[in-house]
């Protein structure tokens, strides 16, 4: 598990996990209203900083612009997408009943009280969240197409596709 | 009033962020720091370096003109950078965030300090280096021409620098042995532009720039500079060839009438 | 004032000015001011100025007369302004300034 | 090592200079009188003492020529009213100097040689090839830029400043290096002055004392100074365009003017009630073109580390402008702004006399009268600036 805070915004605290093999996608499906989690399909991320830029950006509009959804974690699915539809964000990058690789990320303020720990609601195994595992379960046709990124211009290395991604995220309605 | 910009990017950024004060410029403040905004710091992000590029507010204009400059200036160069990122051989520094509320730009910092307390590594301080023992080493010349084919494929793909200087090109080791990689940074006045106007100014100031701070070795530095920036333009067969002989025209001209149209009165 | 016609190839339309002066000098003054200008067209029109003693000698010719018209009344507003100089400048002495405002 | 004292005084015994400057270069004629001490310390071992002359102004006058409101001035007839009218200037001018002989007195006749319109400029330039002639005494033609800024550098002191240079026929930012006054940004297209003439004139507001004058007025009266009328900013690099937001705001004037409800900027989409007046365009437009213009003069002080500014021209007089530039200054470097009052800043003959006569101290003057023909195009850059380090 990554435990984390973005200096800028220490007010902060960013936990994630990373969980292959997961038997109840299905299930936390369902629960994704009520659990006080992000739980988002591994394969549209290819890249610690892909998932962390979002962070930021969704950190930044809640505090210098305004919040779009209801929660943090909404915030985030809507700052990984390239368009400013909720709806469309959620559909792409949370979880679908059938992911096997899941990430789970929860985002709070610091003074707010432990909720517990993913593992007791996600059955999959957890592995680190790095590039490394990151590289391994990404879908990169999934990817070009959510980003819209053209052909003619194709990323080649997952190095250059996360840098296209990340720009691409850092942009998004500006 | 450097400090109480600073003090407004240290607030903005919090303790957590120091931050160190590389440039100032008439429209931007550039600072460094070694904190990744989101990278948690270990191995991929410990001894790195980051730039913060800061639009403050301007207290002379209208609130409503600056706050919407700002924003339309941040953003642009973010998406400039952005667009220039995916073209295959250009190397312009990477886009880390952007938050336009703020009029701030993180951006990944290029560049190293140069062997024998030479200075850091742009272009202006690498020639002064070679300038003492061997102006015209084969070092030179490929670098010169790696900036050349730099600036080609920017142009190429109709876009401009706008303030094309000799600081304005970083250069970073390569894998070759004493090689070179040419950077471009600083888009703060690039566009996408496909009159040849705006691009023979952008030959024209890095040929004055180079002029004014190299002069006795300049001819042969700017033809460097032109036979890389050719080459580009060479590989794509006749109308590439066509575009070169209308932009070296042009360049020829803007450097006639030093770059300003003449105007009555 | 005398016009004369006879002139060789486009430039056919002439007129010659005999301005009088009070001074040799002051014609002088004045062919000299109006010598420098140069001549917008010159396959339209040309101009040259002499000064024979007191009288300033402007010769005109024009590719017709429209041309020698617009020229020569230009040369007479300058002359004007020169005359106008020499008659309330020159010899400033306490006596002339007297002002005229 | 600048000497300023290769040309002796034509009176040794009084250890004076005096200038005659003659200006016409647009719709202003202006006669002006000035004396440099002859002082010594100026001389061989000196530093950079051109903006410190010791200048006593000893006669400025001036006579402009207004058109009707809704008109411009057109080359003709601005022509004719400098020739109607200078020699009485001259008269009037050697009346209040105290210069009972001009032959004696005067070392040396300053006219602006360009830039400018080319018909008013002959105009004057006869009266002063007449007048050099016929007294014996030099002539100085002057870049009229460099007259501003000789006359601006005298009066405010200010060392080395970025000028900004604003009136109705330029726009330029200039900063001195190796004598030369170079530009570093200026207006691509149509200048500062002339935006503001010809928003005026759209307006139909009166021409006097000067439709920029009338636009500072009614732009200090506009009552919702909180939103502006959006305008395009066109800030090229060091350069600016002013153009398309003139059209642009013409055709918000003229859409006032006729009632066009359909312009949405101008009428409420649902009540039609008009939203903006005469006097918010003319502060939307102030604020955005000043906004340019402290921008590129930003630049231009960024690139050559400089910490004052020195505005000169015809738009140098507006308040608003000075206001901007003094707080830009201040954030900037702690530095400041240096400007004049309008007997400077608007076309003058005295500054005319100021930069011919350093120029003629220096012992550049005319040789052959082929020198003093008028120029339209006569850029700053061009003069070799022989009087400064």
């Amino acid at each position: 598990m990554l435990q984390t805070k973005l200096p800028q915004f220490p007010k902060y605290k960013v936990d994630i996990s990373l969980f292959r093999d997961v038997q109840n996608s299905n299930e936390l499906k369902t629960k994704v209203a009520e659990l006080p989690y992000a739980f988002i399909d591994a394969k549209t991320i290819c890249s610690r900083e892909q998932l962390l830029s979002a962070v930021y950006r969704a950190l930044d509009e809640v505090t210098y612009n305004k919040m779009r959804t209801k929660s943090l974690h909404s915030e985030c699915l809507l700052c990984l997408s390239p368009t400013s539809n909720i709806g469309d964000a959620f559909h792409k990058f949370g979880i679908k009943e059938d992911s096997r690789e899941v990430i789970c990320l929860q985002l709070s303020k610091v003074e707010q009280h432990e909720v517990p720990p993913f593992h007791v609601f996600v059955k999959g195994i957890e592995v680190a969240f790095d590039d490394e595992h990151l590289g391994q379960f990404y879908d990169k046709e999934l990817l070009r197409r959510i980003y819209k990124l053209d052909s003619s211009s194709q990323p080649q290395s997952r190095e250059s596709l996360s840098r296209a991604v990340v720009n691409a995220i850092h942009l998004r309605g500006l | 009033m450097s400090e109480e910009i600073t003090g407004q990017v240290r607030t903005y950024v919090t303790d957590n962020i120091p931050i160190t004060l590389i440039s100032q410029g008439a429209e931007a403040v550039v600072y460094t720091t070694p904190i990744h905004p989101y990278l948690p710091i270990d191995d991929s992000t410990k001894g790195e370096k980051y730039i913060i590029k800061y639009r403050p507010h301007k207290r002379y204009r209208h609130p409503s003109i600056d706050q919407a400059l700002t924003k339309h200036r941040t953003v642009g160069e973010a998406r400039l950078l952005s667009k220039l990122s995916q073209i295959e051989g250009l190397q312009v520094p990477k886009l880390i965030a952007c938050d336009v509320y703020n009029g701030c730009l993180w951006l990944e910092f290029l560049g190293q300090d140069l062997p024998q307390g030479a200075g850091f590594s742009n272009l202006k301080n690498f020639l002064w280096m070679h300038a003492a023992n061997d102006p015209y080493s084969n070092v030179v010349r490929e670098t010169l021409l790696k900036v050349g084919h730099q600036i080609g494929l920017l142009h190429w793909n109709n876009y401009t620098h706008g303030d094309l200087t000799s600081s304005n090109i970083v250069l970073v080791r390569s894998q070759i042995v004493d090689g070179w990689e040419p950077h471009l940074i600083d888009f703060g006045l690039g566009s996408v532009s496909s009159m040849v106007e705006d691009k023979g100014v952008d030959l024209y100031v890095l040929e004055r720039a180079i002029m004014s701070t190299h002069s006795e070795f300049a001819d042969k530095y700017n033809a460097w500079i032109i036979e890389g920036f050719s080459n580009v333009y060479k590989l794509q067969g006749k109308a590439g060839q066509k575009k070169l002989d209308e932009l070296l025209k042009r360049f020829a001209e803007v450097r006639m009438r030093g770059r300003k149209r003449t105007m009555i009165g | 004032m005398t016009t004369k016609t006879a002139r060789p190839a486009a430039l056919d339309h002439t007129l010659t000015l005999n301005v009088p002066f009070e001074t040799p000098r002051q014609a002088l003054i004045a062919s000299q001011v109006l010598q420098p200008d140069p001549i917008l067209k010159p396959q339209d029109f040309a101009v040259s100025y002499a000064a024979q003693g007191p009288c300033l000698e402007a010769r005109f010719c024009g590719r017709d007369a429209r041309v020698l018209r617009v020229g020569v009344s230009s040369v007479i507003d300058s002359l004007k302004t020169i005359i106008e100089s020499l008659d309330e400048l020159d010899q400033t002495g306490p006596s002339s300034t007297e002002a005229s405002m | 090592m600048v000497d300023l004292n290769t040309v002796s005084p034509k009176d040794p015994a009084k250890r004076y200079y005096l200038a005659l400057g003659l200006e016409g270069s647009a719709n202003k004629l202006g006669v002006g009188i000035i004396k440099h001490p002859f002082l010594p310390e100026t001389g061989a071992a000196a530093k950079d003492n051109s903006h410190d002359c010791h200048v006593e102004i000893l006669a400025n006058i001036r006579d402009t020529y207004v058109t009707p409101p809704g008109e411009g001035f057109l080359p003709r007839d601005t022509a004719r009213h400098h020739r109607n009218w200078c020699v009485r200037l001259i008269k009037r001018a050697l009346l209040e100097a105290g210069v009972r002989d001009a032959c004696a007195e005067l070392d040396v006749i300053c006219f602006t040689r360009g830039p400018g319109m080319g018909a008013p400029l002959h105009s004057v330039a006869l009266v002063a090839r007449t007048c050099s002639l016929m007294w014996q005494v030099p002539l100085v033609g002057v870049n009229h830029c460099v007259g501003h800024i000789e006359m601006g550098r005298e009066i405010t002191k200010a060392k080395n400043p970025v000028v900004l240079y604003v009136s109705g026929g330029n726009t330029q930012v200039i900063a001195y290096s190796d004598h030369r006054y170079r530009i570093f940004g200026e207006t691509l297209d149509v200048a500062v002055g002339n935006c503001l003439d010809r928003f005026a004139r759209t307006l139909k507001i009166p021409n006097a004392p000067s439709p920029g004058y009338n636009i500072e007025q009614l732009a200090s009266q506009c009552k919702n100074k909180e939103t502006l009328v959006e305008l395009p900013y066109t800030v090229k690099g060091m350069d600016l365009s002013m153009s398309g937001i003139l059209a642009y705001i013409d055709s918000l004037a003229k859409d006032l003017f006729r009632g066009n409800k359909a312009n949405k900027v101008l009428f409420d989409k649902k009540t039609g009630n008009t939203k903006v007046t005469v006097e918010d365009l003319c502060y939307s437009l102030q604020e955005n073109l000043f906004a340019m213009l402290v921008e590129i003069t930003e630049r231009a002080m960024a690139h050559v580390n400089a910490d004052q500014v020195l505005i000169v021209g015809g738009v140098g007089s507006n308040a608003r402008l000075q206001e901007m530039m003094a707080l830009m200054c201040h954030d900037r470097a702690r530095g400041r702004v240096h400007a004049t009052d309008e007997r400077f800043c608007i076309d003058n003959g005295v500054m005319i006399a100021q930069a011919g006569l350093l120029q003629y101290r220096m012992g550049n003057y005319v040789k052959d009268l082929s020198e003093t023909v008028v120029t339209q195009k006569f850029r700053t850059d061009e003069v070799y600036v022989s009087w400064r380090n």
